[in-house]
């Protein structure tokens, strides 16, 4: 590997990030799977760094589940996207934070449109006016709620309790990124580093004294697919693909998965019991699973916040032999505690 | 005093037009924009498909153009046109008034580092077919350390609109399978593998070439552009493609991986024609006047045009090319008074 | 029997010691073997009846004939016998001139016919030395000793010579050893050598006239075949395969050898051989080595690895009970000029007739059977065989000599007349069913091997084409006719190869300078049109051209 | 082990990692004309046993270099060695020798 290239590759790919004064939309999925996830980001954000977060109680689904099981047509999608806009709009803010990774790929796959066939969008504004009486202003800046916290991974590592390494050896941790498809693959422009080797959690990871690795199916998908899972017939599929990349990713020895899209964590995590249960075949060091977790519960980690707070109890895959080996305090018995 | 030529490019054809303008009785000035003549010849070291010494093809291109003046790391600055004379300035302050000018400025190599997939300066373990020539010519590149397995991606940045690149090459094609018998003569025990889209193996001697290469070198061929390149936990060389015959994707581990880079437009190409004037097709190439008839003609009186300046072309091609040049401007000249 | 016996009895006189095929072939190369076997059976034979005539007591002793003027003194009985004197020493003459000859051939074999001769290992050559010098010494000894025990013409006169010479009677005896040691030596060497057909071919004539065939590649009848082989060489002159000194190893008489030996080589010259059987029609002996080579592929191919399951759902729909029916064959539908110019003369003649394959053949299973795969080859024959029989026709037409030969002799298709379209156009044209313009074209016929000399298919074809312009001889023709490099006999013989080949064979067809080649056979027709100077056309196609 | 209504499948990826190299080795010694083939596609277009069913030789040669045996030898156990293919080949391939080594080397019986 040459860090140089990639390095030359990651400078090619920078957006631009706003300091501050977002709009927040929370992702449907996550608060199921992942619920402390981004309650902890906006703790962060809010609390820890001190900045504008605005979130309402009116925004709703993006839409993006059904159009991606073919339930909707675009349009329609296109419409709830301007609704969520217009609450951008009515709240008087300009930045626009997706938590979810396909809600972040349907805004941009709708400005796009926008952008290439203009008519659509004053189609949509007539649609939207139709049904809601609404207006909106089309947002300045688009990021992913993954972009912030690489924006903020320097003062995030300034603020460290714990750092990504081994403590007994001091090794860093060997950490496999995976980036939700949605996110840079249809425009790779859009995310931090690009499609081919995106950087928005290498750089995270970097920043918090962690190593990556670069398997060879390192860009594969996670499995998830929508229909692949949602479709019990096909969910073998969805199961086969997840497996592809573990078989890839063990001869790395890796610690831990961290992922920045509600469906990835969910299915790396869960699939790794199935897997075992199906194949009594199982991943990681003394074969006890490879932890998964999200960037914003390995921020959380890094900054000192207790796992259970986390939400960790939650994973399928135990994580308690990572915190033991990151030399992580925390209380047992506390894991099952309401 | 004799009609004066400048020749815009040292490479092959701009040598080879130079060469035989002087044998016309022209006086004939090369201006090369690098510190030596031959361009991407230099950088060669057997020429397909005979395996002909590239040093000495050039030392004889060279011959005849020892007394003509050359203006080396130079420009062309502007260039201005009255009547059937051009002014032309150069980056060195001289003012050359010619009568012709023939644009051989050839071509420039397709940064492989676009197709990021392929990991060109990312993986430790692929070079280009610029870089592997290299090696046949040096004997010396850390990157192949005796390796068991190859791989040769053709059609890198060629035929590909997403690298800004529509057009064939036209010689990687020949030049993979050159570079895998090569490869092979050298390292006899590795197998050899050639990705490709389409075999084209339209020149002579060509298709010889191709069969020797499976039959003779055991090269195998698949047909199938590789999508992506990584790393496996030794830092081999893990490819993927679709093998389109059998319509099913594709896994291999390899030791070396060569990226056939194919021959894009200069990035001065744009600059050049609109201090000559002259147009530049959608490719990026400069557009002759016509492509049958008048193909190493400008549209404007008085530029010609020979080599890869006009699109990708073989060094006989070029050659020829230029040789053609050389008898239209004397076509041209001899009618001016 | 008392007929087979006759017969028997014959072709060991004609064959074994005259040598008739020889001398059909070379009358010098038939004399050189008549005269040593002849010559030296008529020593044995005078030489028994001395012994029993002057010496009955010693009758039965073996070495008494052979060393009787060593041990039988002249005396007034031996007057009588000047007659045997003459004979002995005219046989030994005639055996003299004949080793003269084979030493002369071991040099210059052109002379005698032969452009290649087999290269000889070590048995070989101590046999054929000690041969060379068994006569000679005993033209020596028994002149030295004519003074004593008698003698005629030549070893009297040689004798007188000699006293000149030497005149120590102590000498005369290392030569009688030296005889004696040579003939020992060649009688030791003989089983390891390939004079052992001496004694085999006899043996071979005897079951060859009783009807016995072998089925594996060393029974006994293959044995006696093996072993009968005199690897005269004739062999390699007339494979197709050795033009221009390639190959040479892949003839007939090596294969022979290695299969003696034992050797696991033989499989891979076995693979080689076109099958075109031109060596078996050369060969004197009359050993069937295509069928050798044959046997040893049945041997070593393991069967059973094709699956033609596919063919029970083809459905039994041809219904040709009022017309002929014609099978194309696999090849002839790469060549469909053919059996549209067929269809255009059966037309012209008012025949009806029904195309049994016109949607893709079943191959006939010549090319498995030849392959050595003889069960897999079965299926494909019953099929067909279902197919042929269920259609109801009488006659049966095939364009193709590869597939008529197989349908002659293994389909068992009784009551159903099988015949090559070159015989039936030629059946219509005497029958007068259609009538042919004559022009002043001149015609090569090539004979294609499995038409010519698979299935004995000479006359018919020559007769037809002489009904449309002038038949030219090729410089090999008929049952010498050089196979076109296409046969489906070989299996391993290579592209290049089998171009060399290809052009050989042109060669000789294009001696006499026709205006067109004429083949019968889709296989011949595309290996030649790919390198043949003058058109190439099928018997049918210039039928069909001539139709008046 | 569970059985939660669905399973993994099976890739259907090629790996050229896991070939089985000396079989290949085995078939080109036998007939280097195997490494000539250019994927034309005249011998399969002119089978006769093609006529009927799946036979293809282009096809088997494509898959016994991608390792795929099995589906190899489905594609070429119907073959009735005719030899119409080698008339065809336009690079002369000794198909007949080809096919006939293939199923020895690679059918189990």
């Amino acid at each position: 590997m040459i860090f140089n290239g990639k390095q030359r590759i990651w400078s090619e790919y920078q957006k631009e990030i706003p300091d501050d004064h977002y709009f927040y939309v929370r992702s449907c999925i996550r608060q199921n799977f992942f619920p402390a996830s981004e309650k902890t980001f906006l703790d962060i954000v809010q609390n820890r760094l001190g900045l504008d977060f605005f979130e309402t109680e009116h925004h709703t689904t993006c839409g993006g589940i059904a159009y991606h099981s073919d339930s909707i047509p675009q349009e329609t999608l296109m419409t709830i996207v301007a609704r969520q806009f217009a609450l951008m709009t009515d709240a008087g803010y300009k930045n626009y934070v997706a938590s979810c990774i396909t809600s972040f790929g349907i805004y941009t796959e709708t400005l796009e449109t926008w952008r290439h066939y203009p008519e659509l969008e004053t189609k949509v504004r007539e649609s939207l006016w139709k049904a809601t009486k609404r207006e909106f202003n089309k947002p300045e800046y688009l990021a992913h709620a993954s972009d912030v916290i690489y924006k903020l991974r320097d003062r995030i590592a300034t603020a460290s309790v714990n750092r990504l390494v081994n403590k007994k050896t001091g090794e860093p941790l060997k950490v496999v990124e995976h980036i939700g498809c949605h996110y840079s693959k249809m425009f790779p422009s859009k995310g931090v580093g690009g499609a081919e080797y995106p950087y928005v959690l290498t750089g995270m990871i970097e920043a918090w004294g962690g190593e990556i690795i670069d398997y060879p199916e390192r860009r594969h998908c996670c499995g998830f697919g929508f229909r692949q899972y949602l479709v019990k017939a096909n969910r073998g599929y969805s199961l086969s693909n997840t497996h592809k990349k573990f078989e890839s990713m063990k001869p790395f020895k890796p610690d831990m998965i961290i992922t920045n899209c509600p469906g990835c964590p969910y299915f790396l995590d869960r699939w790794q019991y199935v897997i075992s249960e199906m194949e009594g075949k199982t991943y990681g060091e003394n074969s006890q699973g490879i932890p998964v977790f999200t960037y914003e519960e390995v921020a959380g980690l890094v900054l000192g916040y207790d796992p259970w707070d986390l939400g960790l109890q939650i994973h399928q895959t135990g994580v308690e032999p990572l915190l033991d080996k990151m030399g992580i305090i925390y209380n047992k018995a506390d894991k099952y505690k309401l | 005093m004799n009609k004066q030529v400048l020749v815009i490019g040292g490479g092959p054809a701009g040598l080879e037009a130079a060469g035989q303008l002087e044998n016309l009785g022209y006086k004939a000035y090369i201006v090369e924009k690098s510190d030596k003549l031959g361009g991407h010849l230099l950088k060669w070291d057997r020429l397909f498909p005979e395996s002909i010494s590239a040093a000495e093809t050039l030392q004889k291109l060279l011959e005849p153009v020892g007394h003509i003046t050359t203006f080396l790391d130079c420009t062309v600055v502007s260039v201005s046109k009255t009547g059937e004379h051009f002014s032309v300035q150069l980056s060195n302050d001289a003012t050359l008034n010619v009568s012709a000018i023939i644009v051989s400025a050839g071509f420039s190599l397709f940064p492989a580092e676009k197709k990021e997939e392929y990991g060109y300066n990312i993986y430790n373990r692929v070079i280009t077919s610029a870089d592997l020539e290299d090696f046949f010519k040096t004997g010396s590149d850390s990157r192949i350390q005796n390796p068991k397995s190859v791989g040769f991606v053709h059609c890198v940045g060629s035929r590909d609109e997403k690298a800004c690149n529509r057009q064939c090459s036209k010689v990687c094609c020949i030049t993979a399978v050159k570079q895998a018998c090569e490869i092979k003569e050298q390292y006899p025990d590795a197998d050899i593998y050639c990705f490709y889209m389409d075999l084209r193996m339209y020149g002579r001697g060509y298709e010889d070439l191709y069969l020797e290469a499976q039959s003779k070198y055991g090269i195998r061929f698949i047909r199938g552009r590789v999508s992506e390149v990584a790393e496996d936990e030794t830092g081999k060389l893990v490819i993927k493609a679709e093998d389109t015959l059998s319509s099913k994707p594709l896994k291999i581990t390899l030791d070396l991986l060569v990226l056939m880079v194919g021959m894009i437009k200069n990035a001065d190409n744009e600059n050049l024609s609109s201090l000559l004037n002259t147009r530049l097709g959608d490719d990026g190439f400069f557009q002759s006047a016509s492509p049958i008839l008048r193909s190493t003609e400008g549209e404007i009186a008085g530029i010609f045009f020979a080599g890869a300046s006009t699109g990708p072309k073989t060094l006989p091609e070029s050659i020829n090319e230029a040789k053609a040049s050389a008898l239209a401007i004397h076509g041209y000249l001899s009618k001016q008074k | 029997m008392p007929a087979t016996l006759f017969k028997t009895f014959k072709d060991i006189i004609a064959d074994c010691l005259i040598h008739v095929q020889i001398f059909k072939k070379n009358i010098l190369l038939g004399y050189m073997h008549f005269s040593i076997a002849f010559g030296w059976f008529m020593l044995i034979l005078v030489g028994h009846i001395e012994v029993m005539i002057y010496t009955p007591q010693r009758n039965g002793v073996l070495y008494y004939p052979v060393f009787f003027r060593y041990f039988v003194m002249e005396t007034h009985e031996t007057l009588r016998g000047s007659f045997f004197f003459f004979l002995m020493d005219l046989s030994l003459l005639l055996v003299l001139t004949g080793i003269g000859l084979a030493i002369y051939k071991r040099f210059h074999s052109r002379i005698l016919g032969m452009r290649r001769t087999t290269k000889l290992r070590l048995g070989d050559k101590i046999a054929l030395y000690s041969l060379w010098a068994i006569f000679p010494l005993r033209l020596l000894a028994e002149s030295f000793t004519a003074n004593i025990s008698g003698g005629s013409f030549l070893t009297i006169s040689i004798n007188h010579l000699l006293n000149a010479f030497v005149t120590n009677p102590d000498h005369i005896l290392p030569v009688w050893w030296g005889y004696s040691w040579a003939l020992g030596l060649f009688l030791f060497a003989l089983p390891f050598s390939r004079y052992m057909h001496i004694p085999t071919e006899i043996l071979l004539i005897v079951l060859r006239n009783a009807g016995i065939k072998s089925s594996v590649s060393r029974d006994g009848y293959a044995e006696s075949e093996i072993y009968s082989c005199s690897r005269c060489g004739i062999c390699i002159d007339a494979c197709p395969m050795t033009s221009k000194k390639r190959n040479i190893k892949f003839s007939s008489v090596y294969f022979i050898r290695l299969l003696r030996r034992r050797s696991t080589e033989s499989l891979a010259t076995a693979d080689k051989c076109l099958m075109c059987n031109k060596c078996v029609d050369a060969c004197p002996v009359g050993i069937d080595s295509t069928r050798l080579k044959l046997l040893k592929r049945q041997e070593m191919h393991v069967r059973s690895r094709t699956d033609y399951e596919y063919l029970q759902s083809i459905e039994n729909k041809i219904d040709a009970t009022d017309s002929v029916l014609y099978y194309a064959g696999c090849m002839t539908h790469l060549t469909p000029a053919i059996y549209k110019s067929l269809f255009k003369i059966l037309k012209s003649a008012n025949i009806k007739y029904t195309f049994l394959d016109i949607d893709g053949s079943i191959c006939c299973g010549r090319p498995l059977f030849m392959s050595g795969d003889k069960e897999s080859a079965k299926e494909l024959i019953n099929k067909n065989r279902e197919l042929i029989r269920s259609s109801g026709c009488k006659t049966l037409i095939l364009s193709c000599p590869i597939c008529y030969k197989f349908f002659k002799e293994e389909y068992k298709l009784d009551g159903i007349d099988i015949v090559h379209h070159s015989v039936y156009i030629n059946n219509l044209l005497t029958s007068g069913n259609i009538k042919l313009h004559k022009g002043i074209g001149s015609f090569v016929f090539h004979d294609p091997c499995e038409l010519g000399r698979g299935s004995g298919i000479y006359n018919e074809p020559r007769e037809l084409l002489s009904a449309i312009g002038i038949v030219k001889e090729a410089s090999q023709e008929k049952n010498l006719s050089i196979c076109c490099g296409g046969s489906l006999g070989s299996l391993t013989l290579s592209f290049s190869e089998r171009e060399q080949i290809a052009k050989s064979s042109l060669n000789s067809l294009l001696t006499n300078n026709p205006d067109k080649l004429i083949t019968a056979c889709p296989l011949c027709l595309k290996s030649f049109s790919t390198y043949n100077t003058i058109p190439t056309r099928d018997i049918a196609q210039i039928v069909s051209e001539n139709l008046i | 082990m569970i059985d939660f209504g669905y399973s993994l499948t099976s890739s259907s990826r090629i790996s050229l990692d896991n070939i089985n190299q000396k079989k290949l080795k085995k078939i080109t010694a036998v007939e280097p004309d195997f490494l000539k083939c250019m994927a034309c596609g005249s011998c399969a277009a002119s089978c006769s046993a093609g006529n009927f069913t799946k036979v293809n030789l282009r096809m088997v040669i494509l898959l016994l270099n991608r390792g795929m045996e099995k589906e190899a030898i489905a594609l070429i156990e119907g073959c009735m060695l005719c030899g119409k293919c080698t008339l065809v080949c336009p690079r002369g391939i000794n198909t007949r020798n080809l096919i006939i080594n293939i199923l020895k080397i690679y059918k189990e019986v």
